[in-house]
């Protein structure tokens, strides 16, 4: 031990060191998954040969359909609009220990009430979209609340209930959808809302539109959530260590309910982008495909996005962008959609296990440092 | 192998120290070991430690100094980073557990390493027999039960070790381990829970396991213990070897010069005599139930006054875990009435309780007083992370800024040794992470301290500073209840001693009642007629 | 006949609940989650028909056990040796099965979606009382009864629970914390793909591109429901299967479908599971350490 | 020269309905009309306007095809973007001069089947039929009610002839899903648990439940050919199940395909609605040419085998002859009726104009 007192100025002058090790970290981080994205992509290639097609204007198609032109991003950007939000639920939720799979249904829920305000309540432009928002967010969040309810007094784990109450979401939205939402001339879709309460595609010939501020605000709003307001603190110590929740003062049964219900809101939104914020239909289709594993796709966003809100960002671009790339991969290399897939799955196996590639290289450098006189170790301090 | 069958009795008495120093030829020799942890910390640099067939041999070292990760590397649960381990002069690689204990090497660990929701017997059994073999218990218990009788050490063995005390599972983790009768047995810091007269059964054990040829490595913080037993010791500082010495013509004073390098060795602060005051808690019929649903807190009655360190000694798992608990709002008081500074306190929540001025440093620290992988700086305002003081003008903003002034604020004051503030939690070493924790909860500024086992596992100067910290507070005028197995520590700094058994209190004695042998009887149960509880 | 229908219907649809949940709460038990089921599913239903129509209905069982417990060991080097995210790499499984089964059966069979599974191929039935039922209704629970015993009457049993409750300890015992957890998630990938078999060469003689359709989350589920215990994922996989069958029985009645709409009657097994679990089973602690990779340093 | 573009909705190459059909019209104007063929799967509904965008911005393609209703809100959007772009939508419509719409009579060849299954119940000696269909969508109430007309038409016919009063309850049941063989089957089997004699399968990949429910109450009994049977939808379904299915609904999606590109090549393309009735050969019951001609292009393909398809034939044409020959003659009489205009074919496309049919239509 050091009895030497530690001076201020020390302290904050370390923390730059241990600031800038952080960034290092973080870039090590972003290296291990473009590295794992690599090895996915090569895996994919080999694939795609292995079946006798053309892997590099695969690829090209790939890039183009994700990136190619303004209209590319911004159908990437489209895609990711929901995912941003189902994988802040699932994200969020698995900051405070919880895992959450509900977003499916309440995204589900939510595209219902986007729906039902939307087509049936004329308002101005903006007071339109909002209540409609609204309305979806709050839907989602309602149904969050069986689950967080049952947990906290019934101890009901919630893998259990949210795979329940997606399959209950289903099926009522089934109902709701053919026989009281519907459209009396195109019963395939239920009505669809009001222009009033549509956003327009911000570039014209393509999807995105405003949606994608809503999500990246509920993203933003998330990261200061958890790490700048005393609710996220408490949060974030029900995901590490709940026992020390109670000690802090916090009431675990709050904390479950504010995370499922925030946890909802978010999933509501996510099902309101999808109605209200996503030309050409704007309604929710009979089979509610329009919706279809948005829920399930957010799960792999928050993992790849490692939980971060801001990871998720990314992670959301980069999946919306393979959904993206997909089509040109089809068109220009005619790869089929399950090739497209394979290699989607290749990836996000890949992704999985960053560490085992920097094992790999670790490995690979040990056989080279065993041939070569190993350098002596830099010196450092003894940390204690 | 030694024989388990021999009675252990006559075994001790023949122990003789030998030690490499006195001549007798290695048998284990670690050599040039260097350990560099994933995070890039140096923990040991170019260790040598040597030790005979069937020595005792003392690891000695402040907080941190690199002990517990040399035995683990000796263990097998540590892979080296560099350097050579002999046994019987032929070199072994201990890549696991697993290779360890086939070359005869068991480790009792600092950190139990308990299967929580097994019960003691199938702790015990874990890992042994043939794979689809059905666990043979009724053998073990048998076993077991002959090994409780030997050493002393007495367990439940059908009860899960989470519903046990921590000095319950401290037994556990020790006959665990004796139960496999290895030939080199590492023990790291196997006291620290466990009461004086447990402590000289173990250590009897111990001389008879020696005696027979086992090789014992034995890590420790408390002086008297390391005299007592080894037969030589070797002393770490910064993970490197200051050096080894026979114990022989050691004194205490010797050791903590090597350990620490000054030739200080801490008092406890002086004290200020207060004139009494009103009391700051008051308890009357206190009864509190065990996860098991029992009263182990039995109508237990009592008060502390301001300028007081009121202590409760005891074994582990007497009902002081359950009573601290209880009167820091974490588990629901069945019957009785608590009231601090006049107000009754039952049925209020921590916050509640905090805002009237309790401060609790819990007796599990990893468990409930810190968020391991929360920076210091975050673990800092556990607790006090929803007052305004550390908001900003956005609604319900923290404002780190002011956390940060606040954090620094305290790592200075109790000296908490860190890199930095945004270092994880679970970096710091044991003491260290004790001391913040200690500091934190002292910023809180309460009018009454509940301290549990504060100074557990922590080096010698980390003891100090916290035992001064204690005084210290005590003699601001405020209250302080200590919970502590130990008993120096105990007699040390309490003005009065309460001795709990079994839920109730023995007896309450005051400053010049204190007498080593009578609170052991009480420890034990045995009342004597002046105090009854 | 409507009677035994039903619970045949509930039988069958039991098997490939309960063996993929059995199979998976050995893995959770030590300390492996796999929500990769569904792609393993789907994977070793179609690895399955190929092996059956190459060496008979024994040999369909043999191969898609093999394939998921392939898929099983992938699943868990990633998840044991590499530390990696074990939820990302089921659902990187799930993706990539879609994909997988859909060229494969174009590859195998030249036409696209779907492959009938001749009856030569196919797991022969038993005739009961009740009508035909599939021998593995029986080989379901021999399996649940095994999976009892390897966890609560073996020291295997011991090993995996404790790998998942505090793999530090069972390490410092000297278990062997990496082959334990690998062997649990082979064994989940294992009996997955046997109900994957069961799937496709016995209870729908058919793989199509998507022929789980949820059962694998299902059986995630069940396996909350069972509180790891494989009895109790009989009886959750039972109740499932029972109402489940109901549902689809009764929504059959027109007389009924008009008063409580088809969507309503056919939510039921999972309102009846989500009570059952809230009124009965309850409370569920998942090992300690499920799915977290071991680090020792 | 020319090239067509198909996007699939979401269902894809292989849902055993339009998009398969789709699909095999695209490989005959591959084949007889030497197009390039592009073909785009959407992943989610919301893919069909950017694939129909990307598809039509190319400039490549002299048709892009839409396949399925779901594609109706996209399609009308980008034809309005490119109005120099044709199109053609399947199931659905567009009311813009660049898209032509084709949509098929599924009311009609489903009564066809539905006669079929009625008599052949009675003479059976049964008294039930039943109908197994996906998600509750307005296509699908179209074939159960086309179904139920059928019936209910030759039981009526059936009396008429016999001067009986006999009597067939149709079930039915929307699982769900389209893509769950495992809820086909249960359904199925609880119908056939009721007495009935024939079940339709409406369900795409749902539907291979009901051939297997049908197939194994069968063998159970000892039994290769029918009764009971079931009856297969959109493709000519028939050798799925040898022996057990005598008949399926065909749905010429693969006409309309291969017909709308032909078109356009030829430049007699022209927006508007077609609806290929019956009377157009748009649907049909299916016969042992087409069955054939599937085994036959399958054997080119490499996919089946001559073997493969003397031993499904054998069973096809078992399953036929197992319907009694009443049933054949009344489906040919109601085929004429339906051609001719005399009985028009009640059409329902949303639930209340259902549940008037279901009513009005129940011979209870
Ligand atoms: N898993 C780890 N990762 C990184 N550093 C570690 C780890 N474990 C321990 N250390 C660091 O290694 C050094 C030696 O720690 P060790 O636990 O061996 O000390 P010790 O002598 O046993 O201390 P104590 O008396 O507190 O038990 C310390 O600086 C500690 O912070
Ligand atoms: N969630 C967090 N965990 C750990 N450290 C944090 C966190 N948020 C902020 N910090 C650290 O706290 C410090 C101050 O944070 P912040 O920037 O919010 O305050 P500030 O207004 O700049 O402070 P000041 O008022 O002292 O200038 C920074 O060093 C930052 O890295
Ligand atoms: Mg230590
Ligand atoms: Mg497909």
């Amino acid at each position: 031990m050091d009895p030497r007192p530690v001076e201020p100025q020390e302290l904050d002058a370390i923390t730059r060191r241990e600031r800038r090790r952080q960034l290092r970290a973080a870039l090590g981080g972003l290296a291990e998954i473009l590295i794992a994205l690599v090895i996915g992509l090569g895996v994919g290639a080999l694939v795609m040969r292995g079946a006798g097609y053309n892997w590099r204007l695969a690829y090209e198609g790939l890039l183009i359909g994700s990136f190619g032109d303004q209209w590319a991003i911004a159908d990437t950007l489209a895609s990711a609009t929901p995912l941003i939000l189902t994988g802040l639920v699932f994200g969020l939720s698995a900051r405070a220990g919880y895992f959450n799979i509900g977003a499916q249904g309440q995204m589900v829920v939510g595209a219902l009430a986007a729906v039902a305000v939307g087509a049936h309540l004329s308002a101005p432009p903006v007071v339109a979209v909002t209540l409609a928002f609204l309305a979806s967010a709050l839907a989602g969040a309602i149904w969050a609340l069986p689950p967080a309810f049952l947990k906290a007094t019934r101890g009901v784990h919630e893998v259990i209930s949210t795979i329940m109450f997606n399959w209950i979401a289903h099926y009522t939205a089934l109902y709701l959808v053919f026989n009281v939402l519907n459209d009396p001339r195109s019963a395939e879709r239920t009505v669809r809302v009001l222009p009033g309460a549509r956003l327009g595609a911000l570039i014209p010939g393509a999807d995105m539109t405003a949606a994608i501020f809503v999500a990246v605000g509920v993203a933003v709003f998330m990261y200061w959530l958890l790490w700048h307001s005393p609710w996220g603190y408490e949060m974030r110590i029900a995901g590490l260590n709940p026992s020390a929740l109670r000690y802090a003062g916090a009431n675990p049964l709050w904390s479950v309910n504010l995370t499922f219900i925030l946890a909802g809101l978010a999933a509501g939104l996510a099902g309101a982008t999808q109605i209200i914020g996503r030309p050409p239909t704007y309604a929710l289709y009979g089979d509610l495909s329009n919706v279809r594993n948005l829920g399930f796709d957010g799960i792999a966003v928050a993992l790849i996005g490692r939980n971060h809100p801001l990871g998720i960002i990314l992670a959301a671009i980069f999946i919306g962008a393979m959904g993206a790339g997909a089509r040109m991969m089809q068109i220009m290399a005619g790869v089929p959609l399950d090739m497209v897939r394979i290699v989607h799955g290749t990836v996000i196996i890949a992704l999985a296990a960053p560490e085992a590639w920097t094992l790999l290289g670790k490995f690979l450098g040990r056989a080279r440092a065993r041939r070569a006189p190993a350098p002596p170790a830099p010196a450092k301090t003894v940390h204690r | 192998m030694p024989d388990r069958s021999a009675p252990p009795a006559g075994a001790a008495d023949q122990y003789k120290p030998v030690s490499v120093l006195a001549g007798a030829p290695p048998w284990l020799e670690m050599r040039g070991i260097t350990k560099v942890y994933p995070d890039g910390t140096r923990a040991l640099e170019n260790v040598d430690l040597v030790v005979a067939k069937g020595e005792i041999h003392g690891l000695l070292g402040e907080n941190g100094a690199g002990k517990s990760t040399l035995m683990k590397i000796l263990s097998g649960i540590l892979p080296l980073t560099s350097g050579r381990i002999l046994l019987g002069g032929r070199e072994v690689s201990l890549r696991s557990t697993h290779d360890a204990l086939a070359h005869g090497i068991g480790m009792v660990h600092q950190h139990f390493s308990l299967v929580p929701t097994f019960n003691a017997l199938d702790n015990i059994i874990l890992g042994r027999g043939a794979l689809l073999a059905s666990p043979a218990r009724a053998a073990a218990r048998a076993r077991i039960r002959r090994l409780m009788e030997e050493t002393g050490l007495h367990v439940p063995l059908d009860i899960p070790v989470e519903q046990l005390p921590v000095g319950t599972q401290q037994r556990i983790e020790i006959l665990k381990t004796l139960d496999r009768n290895v030939d080199l047995l590492i023990l790291d810091e196997p006291t620290a829970a466990l009461t004086p007269q447990e402590t000289d059964q173990l250590f009897t054990v111990l001389r008879g396991l020696a005696a027979r040829g086992t090789t014992i490595i034995l890590i420790t913080h408390k002086l008297r213990e390391v005299l007592a037993l080894t037969s030589a010791v070797t002393v770490l500082r910064h993970g490197r070897v200051v050096g080894s010495r026979l114990t022989e013509g050691a004194t205490a004073q010797d050791l903590a010069r090597m350990m620490v390098g000054t030739e200080r060795m801490p008092d406890v602060k002086a004290r200020r005599e207060h004139q009494k005051s009103e009391p700051v808690l008051r308890v009357a019929g206190l009864t509190v139930k065990g996860d098991g649903g029992q009263d182990v807190v039995k109508n237990v009655s009592f008060e502390i006054n301001a300028g007081e360190i009121f202590a409760i000694a005891g074994v582990t798992g007497n009902g002081q875990s359950e009573l601290i608990e209880a009167l820091a709002g974490l588990r629901p008081i069945a019957r009785g009435r608590v009231y601090l500074l006049g107000q009754p306190i039952n049925g209020k929540s921590p916050r509640e309780l905090y805002r009237m001025g309790i401060a609790h440093v819990p007796e599990d620290r990893h468990r409930l007083g810190m968020v391991a992988q929360f920076s210091v700086l975050e673990n800092s305002i556990l607790g006090v992370h929803h007052e305004p003081r550390f908001r900003r003008g956005v609604p319900g903003t923290i404002h780190w800024g002011k956390v940060r002034r606040y954090a620094r604020d305290i790592v200075r004051r109790f000296q908490v040794v860190t890199p930095s503030l945004s270092t994880p939690m679970r970096s710091l070493s044991g003491g260290n992470q004790q001391k913040l924790v200690v500091g934190r909860e002292l910023s809180k500024s309460p009018s009454l301290v509940i301290a549990g086992q504060p100074t557990r596992g922590l080096d010698v100067a980390a003891t100090a500073a916290i035992r001064d910290l204690l005084v210290d507070i005590r003699n601001e005028g405020k209250a302080v209840l200590l919970v502590s197995a130990d008993l120096d520590e105990v007699l040390a700094l309490a003005d009065r001693i309460a001795v709990m058994y079994e839920g109730e209190i023995m007896a309450i004695l005051q400053k010049d009642q204190f007498d080593r042998e009578r609170i052991g009887l009480l420890m034990g149960g045995v009342r004597d007629g002046s105090a009854a509880g | 006949m409507l009677i035994s229908s039903l619970i045949l219907g509930a039988l069958h649809a039991m098997v490939p609940l309960t063996i993929t949940a059995t199979g998976e709460i050995l893995s959770e038990r030590a300390g492996v989650v796999n929500i990769g089921l569904e792609g393993i599913l789907l994977i070793s239903a179609f690895a399955a028909v190929v092996g059956a129509e190459a060496g008979g209905p024994l040999a369909g069982l043999m191969v898609g056990l093999l394939t998921g417990a392939l898929l099983g060991l992938i699943h868990g080097i990633i998840a044991v040796y590499f530390r990696g995210d074990q939820t990302v790499s089921g659902v990187g499984l799930n993706i990539l099965a879609l994909g997988v089964v859909a060229i494969g059966i174009v590859d195998r069979w030249g036409a696209a979606g779907f492959h009938r599974v001749e009856r030569a191929f196919r797991v022969p039935p038993l005739s009961t009382p009740l009508g035909p039922m599939s021998p593995m209704v029986i080989v379901t629970i021999l399996l649940a009864a095994l999976t009892w015993y390897l966890l609560q009457h073996t020291n295997l049993g011991l090993k995996i629970q404790a790998c998942g409750e505090n793999p530090a300890a069972a390490d410092a015992a000297g278990v062997r914390v990496e082959r334990v957890r690998l062997f649990g998630a082979v064994y989940a990938g294992a009996l997955t793909g046997i109900a994957g078999a069961y799937l496709s060469i016995d209870w729908l003689a058919t793989i199509t591109e998507n022929l789980p359709a949820g059962r694998g989350f299902i059986a995630l589920a069940t396996v909350v429901f069972s509180r790891l215990n494989p009895w109790l994922a009989v009886l959750g996989g039972l109740i499932f299967g029972f109402f489940d069958s109901l549902g689809l029985v009764a929504s059959t009645s027109q007389a009924l479908t008009r008063v409580i709409p088809y969507q309503f009657i056919q939510m039921m097994p999972y309102v009846v599971t989500l009570l059952v679990v809230a009124g009965v089973i309850g409370r569920f602690r998942a090992p300690a350490a499920s799915g977290q990779p071991y680090r020792r340093e | 020269q020319g090239s067509l573009a198909i996007v699939y909705d979401v269902g894809g190459r292989g849902d055993l309905s339009f998009n398969d059909m789709a699909a095999l019209g695209g490989d005959r104007a591959v084949r007889e009309l030497g197009v390039r063929l592009t073909e785009v799967e959407s992943a989610s509904t919301a893919d069909f306007l950017p694939n129909l965008r990307a598809l039509a911005r190319s400039r490549q393609h002299d048709l892009i095809v839409g396949v399925g209703f779901l594609i109706q809100d996209a399609m009308a959007q980008v034809a309005e973007e490119f109005p120099n772009q044709k199109f053609a939508l399947i199931d659905g419509f567009v009311d813009a001069p660049n898209v032509m719409s084709i949509s098929f009579a599924d009311h009609e060849g489903s009564a066809l089947v539905g006669a079929l299954a009625a008599i052949t119940a009675l003479e059976y000696g049964g008294d039930t039929v039943g109908i197994v269909l996906g998600i509750e969508i307005p296509i699908l109430l179209r074939f159960e009610i086309g179904y139920r007309a059928g019936v209910r038409w030759a039981v009526d016919r059936y009396n008429q002839i016999y001067g009986t009063n006999k009597q067939v309850r149709v079930l039915h049941t929307y699982t769900g899903a389209f893509d769950d063989p495992a809820r086909g089957k249960t359904a199925t089997d609880a119908m056939l648990g009721q007495g009935a004699t024939v079940v339709y399968a409406v369900a795409g990949a749902t539907g291979l439940g009901v051939f297997e429910s049908v197939e194994s109450v069968a063998r159970a009994q000892g039994k290769v050919v029918g009764p009971p049977f079931a009856i297969g939808v959109d493709s000519a379904q028939d050798w799925i199940s040898p022996g057990f299915i005598p008949v399926s609904m065909v749905k010429r999606v693969d006409n309309g395909v291969f017909e709308a590109i032909k078109r356009a090549l030829e430049g007699t393309f022209q927006g508007g609605a077609v609806t290929l009735r019956l009377a157009e050969g748009g649907v049909a019951a299916s016969t042992i040419e087409m069955v054939e001609l599937f085994f036959d292009e399958a054997i080119a393909a490499g996919a089946k085998t001559a073997e493969d398809k003397a031993a499904a034939m054998a069973g096809v044409r078992a399953a036929r002859a197992a319907v009694p020959q009443l049933a054949w003659d009344l489906l040919d009489e109601l085929d004429r009726l339906i051609r001719s205009g005399e009985y028009v074919v009640p059409e329902a496309l949303d639930r209340d104009t259902a549940e008037y049919w279901r009513g009005v239509l129940s011979t209870y």
